[in-house]
């Protein structure tokens, strides 16, 4: 019963996150930008997200003709299913997760290399050049990040020895991994934003040039899948970096380990939201060998120092 | 613990029957990638958590991402629009029903399961790590020089060169000039 | 590792730091020369090494590797071979447009797979070493891309190589279940203990027959020989015919003699059956066929089908009558498609036999070497080939393996007739064909393989004594 | 080490003349007749020297290490039969490159070669003292024959080289089986593994075993003979074969199938030859006549010769399961004289061919007109193929028949009746060719000088050998004995009842009951 309940209270938690942010995404872009954002619905706009989410409902869910059904009704779902799965294994805080895995940084890995597929199947599915086009960027550029983004954590498992989360956060007792794992940080940032397809490397729906790329023919709740899904990403890319780099739930007594967790998480979503207003995209072929030339070596470097370090340590 | 890799052996052995026989490429991969992960499973009920994985990250996460992305590029999909009428809600249900059932012989797992009840030992990702890096580590720098030969060969391979008729392409060239006289 | 470990493994890691040094000097400045030389050097240098390693075998590295006697004759076999094909890879490669410097790194990461075959103590070394040896191919076998047949071949190679390699992993494991080791010593030890009783075994073995057949080309598994030597450029199928194969025979009976499978009745008989139908079927196929290559490739499965013989006879003579078997069809071998590379051009291999017409006449000492070639495979005295098949033939009967003798001997005389006809065109009334000049590094390669095969067809008591002596 | 010089000159001077055949077309042929007049003049010296030495059995025995792992050894040894063969070859060398000085014309010096190394290795094979050694040399003798037939021969040259090397190389493959079963079985019974061919005579094995290790040498000694089963590659590879081609092919190559039975078959077997003996007879017995029938109805000229070969050779093991010394000395001078009286005839075809280019009986006829010294010669030479008094053959037959009749009255009537045979075909020979109606106008020319001194010799050989055979009859004596010895001693084990099948046989034969006298071997 009790881990019913907090399945339950992790999936609460998570889909409430990715709602709001919506809403904050689009006040913190306008802030910054210096216009208004939604204020028109509710007390600072605040119904905004609650008539988002009737109009997606209630939008007719069309799927084109020529398109490929099954796969293009799958392809959403995945993106959803393998974010909510990951979910399962980060601690918000001692206690607070749903599993607490031995291979739980692994597992993260896998769910996110699968995540893939939505996208590629989705741009796949629709039968449409643009959309195609989408997916093919997008398997390009996760495959190259997710590379890296894999090995650029390892130096912080080296570190804490072991690839369970809780473990991780507990390794960060007296310090937390962002000071020697400062390139590891940075790489997996970089990845991170790539992963979730964020802006700057929006390249795979680029609307300036892809129309909406691999998500030009969803609507309804299918689009409202994707559209949720990315930032259940930017939650869950957040969520990771405090607990690798910034200690997770660690810090101060005069706060439960839980508000320490979600306010790092939450300055890191804000940054997020920061990058978006304020970086231009980059061509794709530059994203690509900004992976390859720099960060993959950058990353191979960093694991040899890690580990020179620790052994020259023992 | 049976049961658990009964039900995923059988998911592994339909949906590799299904990529197998299917008519569509990219469906064909969807089974191919469903048994991998159900192969996945199997290993983590064995106790060899990093394999199972290491399974998905690397076969399901990247090798079939560069197949779907290859055969994407090759337009296999041409005769897909005449494909798309036999595909019937019968066709598709059934990968998402096999993937259902393995996700909820996951959780359930991932609930019932405490290790103790794992057959044999559980194999820790370190100690995989020092076995690779000690027993077997010729073995690996041999594997690293088989990655070598693969990259080197799929370089020289892939590289564009001047294009190349093929050889029924040729006759066909020669004939053409004949036939416009005629 | 100790200091006999690293002693052991230079062989080893000069043929892998070579590609790797290649790789780097392709990187600054791409000159064909320089990697031929390197590759050239490397080889020798390989070779060189292995004197060193005499003073410290036997010695096991780790539960990888075993350096004895049997490894080091395998290592100097192969590593020679290589050094031959790299010569004749040269005059081919040639007519190869561009990008010719890949084909040596390939080259040596083949032939670094063959040597860990030959010094594989376990079966992760096997797998390691085979699949290695693989992959290299299915990359030389398609590297001249607009040649016609050569995609079609690689594909073939490859699907057909990828399905055996599923079967022999799948029988170790099967293996591995009933034994619980991957490592010979152990494996043997727990055989000794339980026997072959077990079907779980006995499935497991049968599986890698089959694997380790495909790679020999005995006949259920021999479908693709023909096409893949066709296919491939005669350099590549050189070393298929030649190195491939002596390293997978050389892991095979270390592995078979090792589990003393001549003493269980099912192998005995899965061996006899597999010897005889590759022996009958390699050389019945062979007589209608009009192209050299395929001759050869035919030759090539019948030939595998003698050396099995080995196997089952189960003595040091046994392991020596293999090892000088293998020795005398390497050289043959490589002698007879030498012959064909050296006399391809641009547009086409010297493949068809028609074109050979009258050769003797034209190009006398050329036709001699190929000549020589043909009579060894036939076995005729004074050649290598005949010593070989005698020692097979002496040892087969030592150990009472009449029924396989005699069909060995039936063979020679089916095979003498496609080897005769050959030897027949080389020597009929010259054609208007015209064979592009042969090199003086190319001369120099007959030169050996002629002498080779006379002098090991002449004077082999140096040679038997140094197989006794290891 | 003489032994050695006597192949090395042989092989050496084959590639001498290889390398010299590219700058002029009479050096190859110069190098060849003095090569092998270096060889007779050295048999000659032996001959001699041996007079003096006394009667040793062996006359020279030499004998290094080849391959020790295995006990093979390089082992010549030189006796009264050997010595005979060898002047034989080298004599029928001689004749073949002076034959073929006008035939050949291109790619002399590797048709030279190819006549001094098949030269070389049927000496290699009359000298061998090792098994192993003599299987090397039996099988190194088939190539260059291969190519003489396949690159100089007639029409149908491709399939009759391919007929006779396959048939040749099966049988002679399943001796080696046999020579390795012998080394085995002498092996494992003594502890001393050797191909000696000395070492292995006294091996003792089951009767069965030995049975069936002679059937693998009588393989390939009866393919090579060849007796009538086997004979079928025979017409072909003398009919396409080129003239000197042919001649050496019946006047040597068919004499190693001869010297095999007598050297090896009989002394390492002599219990199973026993029991084969009745079986051999009758082969020959069949020989003699089925070749006789089959010489007759050719048209072909050459084939017809090749077929008198069959019967010919019928004689020879005939006279080898005789199992008297009567009988097998009628072998030996037979090899003598047929090698010469075949070998004139294939001669003599060579130089009609070469004149009228054809071989067909039916389109010749009248020649004597024309070419009076070469009809003289051919009456010559078919009146010793039909054994007439005064030349060598019939020596050797009535020896053969002499012998014979102490083992078998009926095999003996029997072989009579192939003398007849043999009459009539060869003198249908000269009836055809050079008596009768001239069918065609030829314009042809009669025998060349060269071709006389050819001619000649072959004739003055023939009549010495007729006239006065003793000579040859007593230098082969003591092989010969040797050869008898073990089936002597055979049958000297078993005496007082009549064992052995060959005499049961000839008891049931011989009604008369007079038989059994015979069957003690009297001396000569």
């Amino acid at each position: 019963m009790h881990e019913l309940l907090i399945i339950a209270g992790v999936l609460l938690i998570v889909l409430n996150i990715a709602a709001g942010l919506i809403y904050v995404e689009r006040r913190l872009l306008a802030l910054w930008q210096d216009r208004y954002g939604p204020n028109r619905v509710g007390p600072f706009g605040l119904g905004q997200v609650i008539a988002d989410m009737v109009k997606i409902f209630f939008k007719e869910d069309w799927i084109p003709p020529f398109s490929d059904k099954a796969v293009f009704v799958i392809a959403p779902g995945i993106l959803v299913a393998t974010l909510l799965l990951t979910f399962a294994v980060v601690p918000f805080a001692p206690g607070f997760n749903v599993f607490d895995s031995n291979i739980a940084l692994l597992f993260f890995l896998g769910n996110s290399s699968l995540g893939v597929y939505s996208i590629v199947l989705g741009g796949w599915a629709s039968n449409n050049k643009y959309s195609l086009l989408g997916a093919m960027r997008a398997s390009a550029q996760m495959l190259t990040y997710e590379v890296f983004m894999g090995l650029s954590l390892m130096g912080v498992v080296m570190m804490a020895d072991s690839f369970n989360l809780t473990g991780i956060v507990e390794a960060q007792r007296h310090g937390w991994f962002i000071f020697p794992q400062f390139v590891g940080f940075v790489i997996f940032l970089i990845a991170g934003i790539a992963e979730t397809h964020r802006v700057p490397f929006d390249i795979p729906e680029a609307e300036g040039e892809l129309v909406a790329g691999f998500h030009s023919e969803y609507s309804g709740m299918k689009f409202g899948m994707f559209f949720v899904g990315e930032y259940m990403g930017v939650t869950l890319v957040s969520c990771l970096i405090t607990i690798l780099f910034f200690g997770g739930w660690l810090g101060p007594a005069f706060l439960p380990p839980v508000v320490w967790f979600f306010l790092k998480t939450g300055v890191f979503i804000c940054f997020f939201i920061l990058l978006r207003a304020s970086l231009p995209r980059p061509r794709y072929d530059q994203l690509m060998s900004l992976g390859w030339k720099i960060l993959l070596p950058l990353t191979l470097i960093n694991i040899l120092v890690t580990g020179a370090v620790l052994i020259y340590l023992q | 613990m049976n049961t658990f890799f009964y039900i995923a052996a059988a998911v592994a052995l339909i949906s590799t029957g299904l990529a197998i026989s299917g008519r569509n490429a990219i469906h064909a991969l969807l089974f191919l990638i469903v048994s991998l992960l159900a192969i996945s499973v199997i290993f983590y009920i064995l106790g060899a958590p990093f394999i199972a994985a290491m399974e998905i990250i690397i076969y399901a996460g990247a090798v079939m991402v560069l197949f779907i992305f290859v055969i994407m590029m090759l337009n296999v999909g041409m005769e897909s629009e005449k494909e798309s009428r036999w595909l019937k809600p019968g066709m598709w249900i059934l990968p998402s029903l096999l993937a259902l059932i393995l996700l909820v012989n996951f959780v359930f797992m991932l609930n019932k399961m405490s290790h103790q009840n794992i057959p044999g030992r559980i194999i820790e990702p370190k100690e995989v790590g020092i076995s690779l890096f000690s027993t077997y580590v010729l073995g690996v720098e041999i594997a690293g020089m088989l990655l070598l030969a693969g990259i080197v060969g799929a370089y020289h391979l892939g590289k564009q060169k001047k294009k190349v008729l093929h050889r029924f392409l040729k006759q066909e060239e020669i004939e053409q000039p004949g036939n416009t006289e005629g | 590792m100790v200091r006999e470990d690293f002693i052991c493994l230079t062989p080893l890691m000069i043929i892998a730091g070579a590609p790797v040094l290649m790789m780097l000097v392709v990187a600054v400045i791409r000159s064909y020369k320089v990697i031929y030389g390197l590759s050239l050097s490397g080889f020798i240098l390989a070779f060189l090494s292995i004197f060193f390693l005499l003073p410290v075998i036997p010695h096991a590295t780790g539960q990888l590797f075993i350096f004895d006697g049997f490894t080091i004759l395998f290592f100097v076999i192969i590593i020679l071979a290589c050094l031959l094909i790299t010569i004749l890879s040269d005059g081919y490669l040639v007519y190869q447009e561009s990008e010719k410097e890949e084909y040596f790194i390939i080259l040596y990461t083949s032939a670094l797979g063959a040597l860990v075959l030959a010094a594989a103590s376990n079966f992760v070394t096997l797998f390691l070493g085979l699949e290695m040896l693989s992959i290299s191919l299915y990359v030389l076998i398609a590297y001249r891309r607009s040649r016609d047949n050569s995609i079609e071949a690689a594909v073939k190679y490859l699907i057909l190589a990828s399905g055996a390699s599923g079967f022999l992993l799948f029988g170790m494991g099967l293996i591995y279940v009933d034994t619980g080791s991957l490592e010979f010593t152990k494996i043997v030890m727990a055989l000794q203990s339980s026997g072959f009783s077990s079907p779980l075994l006995l499935t497991g073995f049968s599986m890698m027959v089959v694997g380790i057949g495909f790679k020999l080309a005995l006949v259920p598994f021999h479908m693709w020989t023909p096409d893949v030597y066709h296919g491939a450029p005669v350099p590549v199928a050189t070393f298929i015919a030649t190195v491939s194969k002596g390293a997978v025979i050389a892991v095979l009976l270390r592995f078979f003699y090792a589990i003393e499978g001549f003493r269980n009745h099912n192998f005995i008989l899965l061996i006899t059956v597999v010897s005889i139908l590759s022996m009958f079927i390699g050389n019945l196929l062979a007589i209608r066929q009009q192209n050299l290559k395929r001759i050869l490739a035919y030759s090539s499965i019948s030939n595998m089908g003698y050396l099995v013989i080995t196997l089952l006879i189960g003595t040091k003579g046994g392991i020596d009558a293999a090892v000088f078997y293998i020795a005398s069809y390497i050289i043959t071998t490589i002698g007879a498609f030498g012959v064909i590379t050296l006399l391809s051009d641009r547009d086409n291999e010297a493949e068809k036999l028609k074109s050979y017409t009258g050769l003797f006449w034209k190009r006398p000492w050329v036709a001699i070497v190929l000549t020589l070639t043909m009579l060894s495979l036939a076995g005729i005295p004074i050649t290598s080939g005949f010593l070989a098949k005698f020692y097979v033939i002496l040892e087969g009967l030592n150990a009472g393996l009449l029924v396989l003798v005699i069909s060995l001997i039936i063979n020679s005389v089916i095979g003498l007739y496609y080897y005769l006809r050959v030897v027949t065109i080389l020597f009929s009334p010259p054609n208007d064909v015209k064979f592009p000049a042969i090199s003086p590094a190319g001369r120099l390669v007959l030169f050996i393989v002629t002498l080779g095969i006379l002098w090991l067809g002449i004077f082999p008591e140096w040679f038997f004594n140094l197989i006794a002596r290891f | 080490m003489i032994l050695l010089f006597l192949i090395l000159i042989l092989l050496a001077g084959g590639a001498l003349a290889w390398i010299t055949g590219k700058w002029s077309d009479l050096l190859p042929r110069v190098i060849s007749l003095v090569a092998l007049s270096l060889d007779l003049i050295l048999l000659i010296a032996i001959y001699n020297g041996q007079s003096a030495a006394g009667n040793n059995s062996w006359w020279i025995d030499y004998r290094v290490d080849w391959i020790p792992t295995f006990g093979i050894s390089l082992h010549l040894a030189i006796d009264g039969l050997s010595m005979l063969l060898l002047a034989l070859t080298m004599f029928i060398g001689l004749v073949s490159v002076l034959i073929s000085w006008k035939e050949i014309h291109e790619k002399t010096g590797f048709f030279h070669f190819n006549i001094l190394w098949i030269l070389s290795g049927i000496s290699g094979v009359f000298l061998s003292m090792d098994l192993f050694l003599f299987y090397f040399f039996w099988e190194l003798m088939l190539v260059p024959m291969y190519f003489l037939i396949s690159i100089w021969g007639h029409e149908n040259r491709i399939y009759a080289s391919y007929k006779f090397f396959i048939y040749t190389q099966a049988s002679g493959l399943l001796m080696f089986l046999s020579i390795i079963a012998l080394y085995f079985i002498h092996g494992r019974s003594t502890g001393i593994y050797t191909f000696d061919y000395i070492q292995l005579l006294g091996t003792t094995m089951a009767p069965t075993v030995a049975f069936i290790l002679m059937s693998g040498f009588l393989a390939a000694f009866l393919v090579k003979l060849p007796v009538v089963p086997f004979h079928n590659w025979l017409p072909d590879a003398h009919t396409e074969a080129p003239t000197a081609g042919s001649v050496i092919l019946a006047g040597l190559l068919l004499k190693t199938g001869a010297y095999g039975l007598i050297r090896f078959v009989l002394p390492l077997f002599p219990e199973a030859s026993v029991t084969f003996a009745p079986a051999g007879m009758i082969l020959g017995v069949i020989g003699i006549l089925y070749g006789a029938k089959l010489a007759f109805a050719q048209t072909d000229l050459k084939r017809l010769v090749a077929y008198t070969s069959v019967s010919h050779m019928g004689f020879v093991i005939l006279g080898v399961y005789a199992f008297n010394e009567i009988a097998m000395q009628g072998v030996v001078v037979q090899m003598i004289a047929h090698a010469l009286s075949t070998g004139a005839l294939f001669i003599l075809v060579g130089q009609l061919y070469e004149r009228i280019h054809t071989r067909d009986m039916d389109r010749m006829g009248g020649l004597w007109k024309q070419v009076p010294v070469m009809g003289a010669t051919g009456i010559i030479f078919a009146m010793a193929s039909l054994g007439l008094p005064g030349l060598g053959n019939f020596i050797a037959e009535f020896l053969i028949l002499a012998g014979t009749f102490q083992a078998s009255i009926l095999m003996t009537c029997l072989a009579c009746a192939g003398l007849v045979a043999a009459t009539i075909y060869s003198l249908r020979i000269v009836q055809k060719v050079f008596l009768g109606k001239e069918k065609t106008t030829w314009n042809i020319s009669d025998l060349s000088v060269r071709e006389k001194i050819i001619s000649a010799s072959l004739v003055i050989t023939l009549v010495y050998l007729g006239m006065l055979p003793q000579q040859v009859i007593d230098t082969a004596k003591p092989s010969v004995l040797k050869s008898l010895n073990s089936i002597e001693q055979t049958r000297s084990q078993n005496t007082g009842k009549p064992t052995g099948e060959a005499s049961i046989w000839c008891d049931e034969i011989n009604t008369d009951g007079a038989s059994a006298k015979y069957l003690k071997c009297k001396l000569w």
